[in-house]
């Protein structure tokens, strides 16, 4: 059977498309999913086959839009509420925190509270420091809230799927960037299971663990490590929380060197937690290498120069595998070319 | 029961289990800050009672007289102060949390006005759904100064969604007046600017109350088009939160109180029935509560296992 | 320069600087999302024009025309926009992030309405130190959907800030007009029920916008209480971000443009001004924006090491 | 010189009323910090004072406020704003993380923003899921605020100064059962420096930091292990961010084992990243036995049977650390009495 490419955009369109049709207490709203640019694509079509009560715009009101959602899904639907940035979810944190998060739990497991969060992290062409973040692991702190940050178009329309139709709040993770990936997306309806990492590419050296952009950041990596005969074993968690530390685990045994790549800011962040997850599973004596990567401790600089020095990228998370595999050496360089998605990149924001 | 009869009930029930909350909290049972509705109990009880069981009510964490009102079960009311299994919340809510989804007893959040966008969600869904029934958000009048009820008017505004906001304004947020946190003393000119209907009962009578929501919720459930605000102007008699009373602290005076203790709303709507019939209610309620109370000591608590169960719905 | 020559110049500015602006762009030489006021010019200029250089404004992520008609340095302007070191936020702001301290020129938020409890702070701090001066908060008519503007509107009007609420209502957030987001068209009412002196100007006319914002301010100059609230009604000729227009994607027609389009702000005014002073006028302008593109050009971008700096202020 | 031995929360009053003292600029506003408990006194007689220009309610409306004490500061102010619970803070990080943490990167260091955010982590008596978040994590990952969690009545004070005289946006965490401790401090003013731990008590097995509170119960844990003869080395590392990465890494390099105890969750949290930081730091060869301990991954139910499982307390620290230096033996029971600031907590809440 021929493979069918989709882009991720319309994985996530499609996902959405499949379960509204399935589930008539799936609904679909949030700032602009309604408009001719249908969220980069990912909400187009489906106004027309599903209609305003189904599909709609909302007023500038982050917090109570979202509290909607919890009163919605308390009266038995599944709304999945969209953000074009993730910046704009500190808005809505105060719901998500202390009351989605928490429902099931303070309530004695009486009540749930089955929401989907939508929301993409902004990059290039000068966002800036308030259009450009990575919050995902503010909401990995809270327990009762579940993280996923798929990087593939096939795993995007699985995984969405899977958070719809989950009965706890789940925050879906997109990256802009990612948008633009095309891929192999079966046309029939399937569930990404949370809690199950993918390997995207063996190796027995090193392991890097990518989160959403960064698993294509890592292949890439992995790929110009090729000419220096470093063999990197490429991990996509895809699920936050659960986290599969299993796979981890047992990748991190092989190679015994660890690299985790986040887009998004390092002081208490995945990557922390990835790290610290690590070193409590380890065995007494057992030893792995391990380092952390992302933003600069800096806000987001449109300038292009800082920007560029201000995100890892397949050259800088090549260049930091080679120093782990050869005692700290940096006597390599990667020939990089700037990524299409990011040289051609203007827009829409 | 007559309409009077039930809001005495639901009235009396509200006053003597918060009493009894009241004896039994030095003994350190109820281990969980108790905010009460003494004094208050007129807007619960006049606001639930003219709901269906099947319509919902999202309230605060000044959370027990609308659960008793909605009809919530008074023994898995107890046992949640009590901290205990058979709790409606099997002892992870405690008292700012009592919900009764039976019975539509909903809401119950420590974090102020976080409610009221919830009812507007359970409301947009009756809408899409095509159910006719109404769904009220609770709050008081320090949760009006917080943006999310000024998003939420709008957005309710916005969809004429089936839903009653009712403001319970006792002018206080814990110890400061209203008028050093608003500029007027007019919040339901704040809720009218957004083209929804409104209604003030400024002197806490419960039939006023009953009135007004009954004639929201029936609106409603004829399909006019929603929604509707009601403020309350009531009275809390007891501390912001706690057992006792306040007067001596100085931020407001037993002179102001001195009306609002006189309308009392047990003895006011107690007048209303006979004497006899009156008893017998009474009776029942009281034996209710010891039987509830009772129920709570001798339940177990929570196993310690139940700490990691409920963070997750699978 | 008279009131006219000094609003028509402000107009001029920043409608040929964003022309310029929409020129460059296609070079890539521009690499930060741009939000153009191409049409609203009058509101910026109004606004600015009736304040003191020692008055701020806080503007919005649409901020050329705010940090332009408040006076700030525009070689620093269009070198932030090229992301060189001599740009106002050294390369680190952007378009949306305009700034100039130096004359008032404040806000540059891209997160919506964040910047309207900002000028309540700035006036807080005035107020209790006894300066006696107008801040301004400017926020488009999304912005007021935001709960942070009601709770503003209310601290404001609680303790009588020295400050102005400006709405620059458009009619649109991004494609979606207005009453798709707001059961009505009356933004300035849901202010005044705060008990705040509102007015509306809502054919973008330059002059009684000033008009009305000097008289607030001379108000506050003069120690009487603020706040006050002005509406101004106002089209916007591009798209919501980048260069282009946005006629054909049907969310708004030319046809409702039409009656805005020959109220252009720059013919309008332009035509106030006798025509040799106007040349002279303009082609002040054109140096100042050839000179600063030049500028802008050559001046260097910043060094890696910048990309650590700033983080903390020492 | 006879020891001035006063209260937290009368040494937190003491710095505040000394500031505002000294500068015209500090002001003290927040819900109820003008009411007769004066947030459990730590802002009583300020009104008195300084006046209800100084020291002011608010409205509810923590969102506003926050974006209030950005624009004063702005305006040449330096406002401390006080909140008496954590939770409530979920309102107000759209203003601290999107604005606050950002100005001075943002605006390339032409405006900065001196604000001091005093909260307040609730813990006892039931206060249940919404009153009892130690959520000082979310902040430590954004770059811009400094965080500081002192956890002695002569930190609090030096603290509190020292981050009213920051030029950055401070988050000042207080523990509800740390306001009723007692101890010495100097009437004077001074300044406890950021980014300095504190070694509250020496030892060579094991290497205890405790956050906030936590510090407190590492201690009474290092006094239970006495009797095994495990000599703890307690560390209070009083500034989050920053972070006195050298007294850690002196203080594990010489025990080998480290616990780190958070009154807070795990997952993302500042045990994460401390425990990751640490491994970014080691020599190739070094080789640290490390654990963390926090809140369980759960919300706080109120239950007093399960709220006691949820905390970490001494009995748990000590035997957790008697684990780390037995090679994970359990095969002693420290006798541990509950804490007189807990068994005898009631409120006021
Ligand atoms: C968001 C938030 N801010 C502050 C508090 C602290 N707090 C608890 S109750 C209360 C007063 C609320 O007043 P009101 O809404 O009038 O209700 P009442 O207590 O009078 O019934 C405050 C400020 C809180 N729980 N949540
Ligand atoms: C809090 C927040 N929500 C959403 C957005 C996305 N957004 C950017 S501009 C905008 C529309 C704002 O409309 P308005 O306030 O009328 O200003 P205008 O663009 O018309 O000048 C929206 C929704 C944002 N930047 N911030
Ligand atoms: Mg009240
Ligand atoms: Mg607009």
């Amino acid at each position: 059977m021929a493979e069918r490419i989709i882009s991720y955009a319309q994985a996530i369109q499609e996902a959405t498309a499949q379960e509204m049709e399935r589930d008539e207490s799936v609904f679909v709203y949030g700032l602009g999913v309604d408009d001719f640019k249908g969220i980069y694509g990912t909400t187009k079509g489906l106004l027309e086959k599903f209609g305003p009560d189904r599909l709609f715009d909302t007023p500038l009101s982050e917090d109570a839009m979202t509290g909607l959602a919890i009163g919605a899904a308390l009266n038995g639907m599944r709304p999945v509420h969209v953000h074009i940035r993730m910046d704009f979810l500190l808005l809505t944190v105060n719901q998500l925190f202390n009351i989605a998060a928490k429902t099931s739990y303070m309530y004695g497991g009486s009540l749930n509270v089955p929401i989907v969060i939508r929301s993409i992290i902004g990059k290039s062409w000068g966002q800036g420091a308030q259009h450009s973040q990575g919050l995902h692991s503010l909401f990995m702190h809270i327990p009762g809230l579940k993280v996923v940050a798929p990087s593939t178009p096939h795993d995007a329309k699985g995984c969405l799927i899977q958070a719809i139709r989950d009965n706890n709040p789940v925050m879906f993770v997109e990256h802009r960037l990612l948008h633009l990936f095309h891929g192999h997306v079966p046309e029939e309806s399937y569930t990404t299971p949370f809690g199950k990492a993918r390997i995207l590419a063996p190796g027995s050296d090193i392991t890097l663990v990518g989160i959403s952009y960064m698993a294509a950041d890592c292949l890439r990596a992995k790929h110009l490590l090729d000419e220096t005969g470093i063999k990197a074993e490429v991990i996509d968690p895809i699920s936050l929380v659960p986290f599969d530390w299993d796979a981890i685990m047992a990748s991190v045994r092989k190679t015994k060197r660890l690299i985790v790549v986040d887009t998004a800011w390092l002081c208490c962040g995945a990557t922390a937690e990835i790290i610290s997850g690590v070193v409590e599973r380890l065995n007494p004596g057992e030893h792995i290498e391990m380092k952390r990567m992302g933003f600069a401790p800096t806000s987001c600089p449109p300038t292009k120069v800082l920007e560029d020095a201000f995100y890892p990228d397949p050259a800088s998370i090549a260049l930091a595998a080679y120093a782990m595999c050869n005692g700290g050496k940096t006597d390599w360089t990667p020939t990089y070319k700037e990524e299409k998605e990011i040289a051609e990149f203007r827009g829409p924001f | 029961m007559n309409l009077e009869e039930k809001l005495y009930a639901s009235i009396y029930r509200i006053r003597r289990v918060e009493e009894v909350v009241c004896d039994v909290y030095p003994s350190d049972k109820i281990r969980s800050p108790v905010h009460l509705s003494i004094g208050q109990e007129a807007v619960s009880a006049g606001v639930c009672e003219a709901l269906l069981p099947e319509e919902a009510v999202y309230g605060t964490y000044r959370s027990h007289a609308t659960y008793l009102a909605k009809g919530g079960d008074i023994r898995k009311m107890i046992a949640e102060l009590y901290g205990k299994d058979a709790g409606c919340c099997r002892g992870k809510g405690g008292s700012m949390h009592l919900i009764d989804p039976a019975v539509g007893a909903l809401g119950g959040s420590a974090i102020v006005a976080t409610n009221i966008p919830h009812a507007a969600g359970h409301a947009y869904a009756d809408k899409i759904r095509g159910r006719k029934r109404a769904t009220v958000a609770m709050f008081g009048d320090g949760a009006v100064e917080e943006g999310v009820f000024y998003e939420t008017l709008n957005f309710a505004a916005l969809k004429k969604l089936p839903m009653i906001f009712v403001c319970e304004n006792n002018s206080y947020a814990i110890h400061s007046p209203l008028l050093t946190r608003q500029p007027l003393d007019n919040i339901s000119a704040r809720a009218a600017v957004f083209g929804i209907p409104t209604e003030i009962i400024d002197d806490g009578d419960v039939f006023k109350i009953y009135d007004a929501v009954k004639r929201a919720a029936t609106a409603i459930r004829e399909g006019k088009p929603g929604p509707f605000f009601i403020e309350c102007k009531i009275y809390r008699w007891m501390e912001h939160v706690g057992i006792g009373e306040d007067w001596k602290f100085g931020y407001r005076t037993r002179d102001e109180a001195e009306a609002w203790l006189e309308k009392d709303p047990v003895k006011v709507c107690g007048a209303l029935i006979d004497e006899k019939r009156r008893a017998e209610i009474e009776k029942e309620i009281e034996e209710e509560i010891r039987d509830a109370f009772a129920f709570a000591e001798s339940t177990p608590f929570p196993d310690l296992k139940e700490l990691y169960t409920d963070v997750y719905k699978n």
